[in-house]
């Protein structure tokens, strides 16, 4: 890969908003960081927390979820069952070290394509300047855990 | 008792007399206290901020800062220095960059600004604070027949606050009523009175003094109320100069709010110096006084 | 091309990359992609085309199903809203299951916002190992036939909802016109002349009216309101509230006799905008349809003191109509489609306070300003001031009140500069002499005989003021401006500020939507903007339909629309509704959830998660169940359930977590270069 | 397996509290017929044996080996490589075996802030030295090695080969005895074997199935510690807001905890299909909470669920309360000295 650390980012995609959204800004030749890697999902209700720890140990810097504004859901109220869980989700990930700018809820309607890229961009500088997360080799596989190599000098070598 | 740390600025001990002493009179009546600060220094008024902003705004937050010190909130009674701390301790909290620059300089005096007081007109303390239910309980001589405009000056609604209708505020017009006074409609309540342009140009400030004291008039009132040093200047001292420019022979008093709740509070008037003005409120007034008189 | 077989394959994998001209290929490296794309687990076979939207291209794709037995199919190319359904048919004529096919989209999400040719090929790899990664999961699916009810219901009696009903009707079809006001008609009804032709209103549209009310295919409930909705496409069971008349609709005639004789007066604030009055007991214009009279119980003398019954006393039929024992009466009726047409409100002008309204009595709103012109209104079409007899000798016409406005609404109104001009030509028309100021942001003119509209007021000798009215004050500065109203504006095509005094000011509020359009977008189960406007499944390709399938909406309750529009979208809506009834079934999406009957733990998690109610519990089995037909697929249950018994069809759990360890593909420890 | 040889049976004991141990004898007089089927070849609990006795082992000597406990530290890994190399069937006995534990909830912090606990801050410590444990240390007398005490606390079946598991925190008698018959039955009667990995003695439906406390739509406007509020009778505990792990967790156990009034802890692991465990628990809790809905600012609808979310007090030691080793992202990130996951 380039010099220049490139995030990753995970975007699961209401079918009918932010999808939208990210379909409009192509079309509107919005020129953003081309960091988030979408998957689609019929509503942001769907992403079930698992997707996002998944994407986070398979090697995501960062996930974003994005839909309907509140009120604006077209199932209704998806979008508000899954604000219920982002923010539980948030609170248990802070637990688990992880930063809360990576992993974001964004709304973006399907007239947002400037919104949306706004958000992408900003989340990449964000990630950019987090570092990466890189779970499994720098969390898992490092023997010693994220940075804990530096920080317990003495512990285990004689 | 409440209390508040009281911020004349430069113009309430000399030329608004009237309304320090009156403020400090219906204050005590309707038990607010109004501690001065110790060695207040200039708000900026309107000029320095043009000049320099930062230092302006350490200049405010000086006054700001003495009043945190002490744990209490600051009341203004001027509507310039109320907008200029309003601002001030608005900034502090939203900018950290100038919190630090401020802070540094503070120093110098062993101090320091958090933003955590809140800054208040004078007249919010009895609209919000004492409320205007309470001022009415305390009405002994209710100004009944009297009509006065609710003027407010440009200042008071530009720091913009929940629920208030910049556009048309009412809450000068519900004081006056609990005063048992008739609140006359004022298109022109919140429009600027002239301020400093009297300086660089007279006859656009007169001609703005004027629109203001024909609206006036044109709605049947006896007396302009005003909340402001630099407004009951204008419109009071410049009144002749208006008559002698455009032709007119406008008579019409203006007076602090501070003088009229007095009033209706039953302070003597002496006390609220009313009388002292260049066009004199006494005969408008007179039937209220004339227990006073006799 | 590249062909590659690999032996322990599961499925037998085709991909196909898209050039798109040169949309994709001048940022994405389509042929490494492609070469790429051969070399990935399951891929049978891989290929890059310069359009695979074209019919070679599906041929391309049809081919290698038949005679390489492809059995999954991944296509990188546009949106899947764009070409999704193009090559699920290329796949079916094939012989493939449509929905073993799975779209990557590289070009929206990729060639388009960025030139960075190396990232945007990353990318598109990333995409298309997920899409490959997720498609080998996928499950032939069937689309699942709905049967329609042939019935419609139709929401409003506006003008929207009065040509959806006459267009199914003649079409043979039966529908339910509900409408809240006594009678149909709308804001149509109301205005006098319509832009830009000044055909008379109510000339154009009493006609439509009679027909509603005379059609055999056309059940017409005025007075009443939908109060619930179930069941889904095809298949609606809609709850009606007919509030009570209190006069009895077989034996009344509609002579009259009964308004005539009502001896009480009161402002009618609906109809006549506030500016005249009704009976009682009253039909909100002489042409309303349907003909018979509602009591207004609030006002009515009898109902609030027991005495008068003028009405019951003079009405000439034998049995006596008025009947002030009737009650509400309660109606199902099942349809299966439902077409929304419930309209605008104006924006309450008194919430700009420096206008003036209800403070300056010479400041009108739009609405008003119609029943005052119109021959009919209050004041017989004369134009006066609120003394209802001096003629005004200046106007001034408000543009963009509420509308295109950081504080109340951003949105442009759209009828608003087309009925000011309007205004200012009936000012032209009636008093000659008059002096009109028209104060506009932009003059918006955009439809057919508009601008030309525009022009002939130009001639007419308008006084056009480009800039937004700051306030409008009867504070006098000059002795000119004593008595009368002041507009102050910034003209800003000669840079100054204006005072234009007036005798009487015309605000064009903004439309916005109706109050409670939020509580209608829920009972009915559909979207409803920020501003409280429905939303239409595509505000470009489908603007009359909704995210709820069976669900349409027409008019201004989509959004601000003037009559053309709102008949054109009318009749669409109706002729959406009339293919699918001719159709008899439909076949839906089979993206559904279901639940396995053997796992479920009876947690009860998932039942209050469906905004349809598609989940129900059954007690005795203490297992819940989704009920197919009712629901919508969003997979919010799915997410839900703790058990993950739950199956969203074609989102499955192992799809998306398949999908998501794909497009990571390069992020594997061992690809790391940290 | 010579006709005359009884099988063998081992059971070890790593990182865990030892009730597993305690559980064999839950089978109660059955335990007589392992005695009369099995000869132990291994079992420090009760019995005197020395590594080097395995070690001496022929391969696969041993029949079946329970091994209960995380695999914590360098010693664990290896008993588990000798064992798993001397059995011919290795179970993966109880919740620590199976997916970490109570052990595994360390993986929320570092080995640093492991040790400054149990060896430096803590008040019933005598350490002025501020002593902890090092791999070697060289003293007069030569070098004195313990084993390493690692970082992340595995499963058993992250270090090894696993044949069969048996959840449970202990597993309950019944399914003791069945995964032992199993085995049995299949070497003394040639009865067929579960498929390997198979999970023994647990249902394929979640614990709520076998509650009989009455379960209602859910809607719940906040949580309660269990020592905050007496659960009313009869009533599901997760309606009433007590913390319940059965939604999300594998039945078997026949809802034990629960029918006493506690809230299920989800001991049995996640149901089939299920990646995480505590994911799913917590998207099914979240889902659920009463507040919010699609009319409100959005302001207002923050501050509504979050604080639901703050009646919550430790949602990751909630949710993985047994499954943090086998979760998806196993371990917390940790930055800085203080050993909290602290993003």
């Amino acid at each position: 890969m380039s010099e220049k650390y490139e995030p990753v980012i995970v975007g699961f995609l209401c079918n009918w908003c932010s999808y939208r959204a990210a379909d409009l800004a192509g079309t509107a030749r919005i020129q953003y960081a081309p960091n988030l890697r979408a998957i689609r999902v019929m509503c942001s209700g769907r992403v079930d927390p698992q997707f996002v720890l998944k994407a986070l140990r398979d090697g995501a810097d960062g996930v974003m979820i994005a839909g309907c504004h509140p009120g604006e859901c077209h199932y209704v109220n998806g979008n508000i069952k899954t604000m219920r869980r982002f923010m539980l989700l948030q609170k248990m990930l802070t637990q688990l070290g992880i930063e809360e700018e990576r992993v974001q809820l964004v709304w973006a309607s399907a007239s947002e394509g400037i919104v949306l890229a706004e958000k992408i961009d900003q989340m990449t500088e964000a990630l950019r300047t987090l570092g990466p997360l890189n779970w499994k080799k720098r969390v898992l596989n490092s023997g010693n855990g994220y940075q804990a190599a530096e920080a317990i000098p003495v512990l285990e070598e004689a | 008792m409440k209390k508040y740390a009281y911020f004349p600025g430069c113009s309430l001990e000399k030329m608004a007399i009237s309304y320090h002493d009156s403020a400090l009179e219906t204050t005590r009546a309707l038990g607010v206290e109004l501690e001065e600060l110790e060695d207040w220094n200039c708000c900026g008024a309107t000029t320095y901020f043009h000049l320099d902003e930062i230092l302006a705004n350490t200049l405010v937050a000086r006054n700001l800062a003495m009043a945190e010190k002490q744990g209490l909130d600051l009341v203004a009674p001027c509507s310039a220095c109320y907008k200029n701390a309003y601002f001030t301790n608005a900034y502090i909290q939203e900018d950290e960059d100038l919190a630090e620059h401020i802070n540094y300089a503070l120093e110098a005096d062993d101090l320091q600004l958090s933003g955590d007081l809140s800054v208040h007109h004078l007249i919010e303390i009895f609209v919000n604070d004492v409320g205007v239910e309470e001022v009415k309980n305390k009405v002994t001589r209710p100004l009944e027949g009297i009509k006065i405009v609710p003027y407010y000056g440009c200042q008071i609604v530009r720091p913009r606050k929940d629920g208030e209708n910049i556009e048309d505020p009412q809450f000068f017009e519900e004081l006056l009523t609990a005063m048992g006074a008739e609140a006359v409609d004022f298109a022109n309540k919140t429009r600027c009175c002239g301020g400093s342009l009297l300086i660089s140009n007279r006859r656009a400030a007169l001609d703005m003094i004027r629109i203001l004291l024909q609206n006036a008039e044109n709605s049947g009132a006896d007396v302009i109320a005003t909340a402001c040093p630099l407004c009951q200047v204008n419109l009071e001292c410049y009144q002749a100069q208006v008559n002698d420019e455009f032709g007119t022979n406008y008579a019409m008093p203006v007076m602090y709010f501070t003088q009229i709740l007095g009033l209706a509070l039953g302070i003597p008037r002496k006390k609220l110096r009313i009388g002292s003005e260049l066009v004199s409120a006494i005969p408008v007034l007179s039937k209220y006084l004339k227990k006073e008189v006799s | 091309m590249s062909e590659k077989k690999h032996p322990d394959n599961k499925e037998r994998v085709g991909v196909y990359v898209c050039h798109c001209g040169t949309n994709i290929s001048k940022v994405v490296d389509v042929e490494e992609v492609a070469r790429w794309a051969g070399e990935q687990p399951n891929v049978e076979v891989s290929r890059d085309y310069k359009f695979m939207c074209s019919s070679l291209g599906q041929e391309l794709i049809e081919q290698d199903i038949k005679e390489k037995g492809l059995t999954r199919v991944v296509c990188a190319s546009c949106s899947p809203h764009m070409h999704e359904k193009t090559f699920r048919t290329a796949c079916e004529r094939g012989g493939l299951n449509p929905f073993l096919f799975e779209m990557t989209n590289i070009r929206e999400h990729d060639s388009w916002i960025t030139d960075d040719k190396e990232a945007a090929t990353i990318k598109a790899k990333s995409l298309v190992r997920g899409s490959i990664d997720r498609v080998v999961h996928h499950e032939p699916l069937d689309q699942i036939p709905v049967e329609i009810n042939p019935n419609t219901l139709v929401v409003g009696g506006g003008i929207a909802g009065i040509t959806s009903a006459l267009e199914l009707a003649d079409a043979g079809y039966h529908v339910y016109l509900v409408e809240r006001e006594p009678s149909i008609g709308g804001h149509m009804a109301q205005l006098d002349k319509t832009f830009p032709t000044l055909d008379c209103s109510a000339c154009i549209l009493t006609p439509k009216m009679v027909d509603v009310g005379q059609h055999d295919n056309i059940t017409l409930l005025t007075w009443s309101e939908v109060e619930q909705v179930d069941g889904f496409l095809g298949n609606f069971t809609i709850t009606v509230r007919k509030k009570a008349r209190y006069v009895n609709e077989e034996h009344c005639t509609g002579c009259g006799i009964c308004i005539e004789k009502c001896p009480f007066n009161v402002v009618d604030d609906i109809f006549e905008a506030g500016m005249g009055t009704r009976k009682v007991i009253y039909r909100p214009f002489p042409q309303a349809v349907p003909k018979y009279p509602v009591i207004d119980k609030e006002n009515c003398v009898y109902f609030q003191k027991g005495k008068c019954k003028a009405c019951e006393i003079f009405c000439p039929t034998e049995p006596n109509s008025i009947d002030f024992e009737q009650e509400d009466e309660i109606l199902q009726i099942e349809v299966g489609n439902i077409i929304l047409a419930t309209g605008y409100d104006l924006f309450d002008v008194k919430r700009i306070p420096q206008y003036g309204y209800g403070k300056l009595e010479n400041v009108f709103t739009s609405l008003e300003f119609e029943r005052m012109v119109n021959a009919a209104g209050p004041t017989d079409g004369k134009i006066v001031l609120r003394d209802q007899e001096t003629k005004p000798k200046s106007v001034a016409i408000v543009h963009c009140v509420g509308s295109r406005d950081e504080n109340y609404h951003k949105y442009c109104s759209k009828v608003c500069c087309m009925y000011s001009l309007k205004f200012a030509h009936l000012v032209h028309e009636r008093i000659p002499d008059a002096e009109i100021y028209d104060c506009y942001i932009d003059m918006r003119t955009p439809g057919k005989g508009y601008e030309e509209f525009y022009n002939r007021l130009l001639e007419e000798g308008t006084h056009f003021i480009r800039g937004k009215v700051a306030e409008i004050t009867d504070a006098a500065r000059i002795p000119e401006e004593e008595g009368k109203l002041i507009v102050q504006v910034e003209d800003t095509l000669i840079g100054r500020q204006r005072r234009v005094p007036v005798d009487m000011v015309i605000l064009s509020p903004a439309m916005e939507a109706r109050e409670g359009s939020k509580e209608v977008s829920q009972l009915f189960k559909m979207g409803c903007d920020f501003d409280g406007f429905f939303i239409e499944r595509h505000p470009k390709l489908d603007p009359v339909a909704t995210m709820t399938d069976g669900i349409l909406i027409a008019g201004a309750c989509q959004g601000p629309k003037d009559v053309p529009e709102s008949v054109s979208q009318g009749a669409a809506a109706a002729a959406r509704v009339a293919g699918l009834i001719s159709r008899g079934t439909v076949m839906m999406e089979p993206v559904r959830a279901s639940i396995d009957q053997d796992a479920c733990s009876g947690c009860r998690i998932c039942n209050n998660m469906c905004p349809y109610n598609a989940i129900i519990f059954h007690e005795e089995e203490n297992v819940s169940e989704v009920i197919t037909a009712l629901c919508q697929g969003c997979g919010t249950c799915v997410a839900a359930c703790p058990s993950s018994v739950i199956t969203g069809a074609h989102f499955t759990n192992d799809q998306l977590l398949s999908q998501i360890e794909g497009i990571l593909w390069d992020m594997r420890p061992e690809k790391v270069t940290a | 397996m010579a006709n005359n040889e009884k099988p063998k049976l081992a059971m070890y004991w790593s990182s865990s509290c030892g009730g597993c141990e305690i559980s064999v004898l839950n089978i109660h007089e059955h335990i007589l017929t392992v005695d009369e089927v099995f000869d132990v070849a291994f079992f420090p609990c009760i019995a005197d044996f020395k590594t080097k006795d395995v070690e001496a082992y022929p391969d696969d000597y041993i029949t079946v080996c329970l091994w209960n406990g995380a695999i914590r530290n360098a010693e664990n890994e290896e008993m588990a490589h000798l064992l798993r190399k001397k059995s011919m069937f290795m179970v993966a006995y109880g919740s620590c075996a199976y997916e970490g534990c109570i052990p595994a909830l360390s993986n929320l912090t570092s080995k640093e802030a492991t040790y400054n606990t149990v060896y430096k801050d803590n008040p019933s410590l005598d350490n002025p030295d501020g002593i902890i444990p090092k791999t070697s240390v060289k003293v007069a007398e030569g070098e004195l090695t313990i084993p390493e005490f690692y970082h992340t606390v595995k499963s058993l079946d992250q270090v090894v080969d696993v044949d069969y598991y048996l959840p449970g925190c202990p597993p309950e008698p019944p399914q003791i005895w069945a995964v032992l018959q199993v085995i049995v039955g299949a070497l003394l009667e040639g009865t067929p074997l579960p498929p390997k990995g198979s999970i023994v003695g647990v249902t394929n439906v979640a614990v709520c199935e076998e509650c009989d406390l009455e379960k209602n739509e859910k809607v719940i406007s906040r949580f309660y510690r269990p020592y905050e509020i007496v659960p009313e009778p009869g009533i599901c505990l997760l309606d009433q807001g007590i913390m319940c792990m059965g939604p999300a967790t594998r039945g078997g156990c026949e809802a034990l905890c629960p029918s006493v009034g506690m809230g299920c802890r989800g001991c049995y692991g996640p149901m089939p299909g299920v990646e995480d465990q505590g994911a799913k628990m917590l998207s099914a809790v979240a889902s659920v909470i009463g507040a919010g809905n699609e009319n409100m600012e959005e302001a207002e609808i923050e501050a509504e669920i979050q604080a639901v979310v703050d009646t919550i007090a430790d949602p990751a030691g909630t949710f993985y309360r047994f499954s943090m080793a086998h979760s998806l992202l196993q371990r917390a990130k940790v930055n800085g000295s203080n050993g909290k996951g602290e993003a």
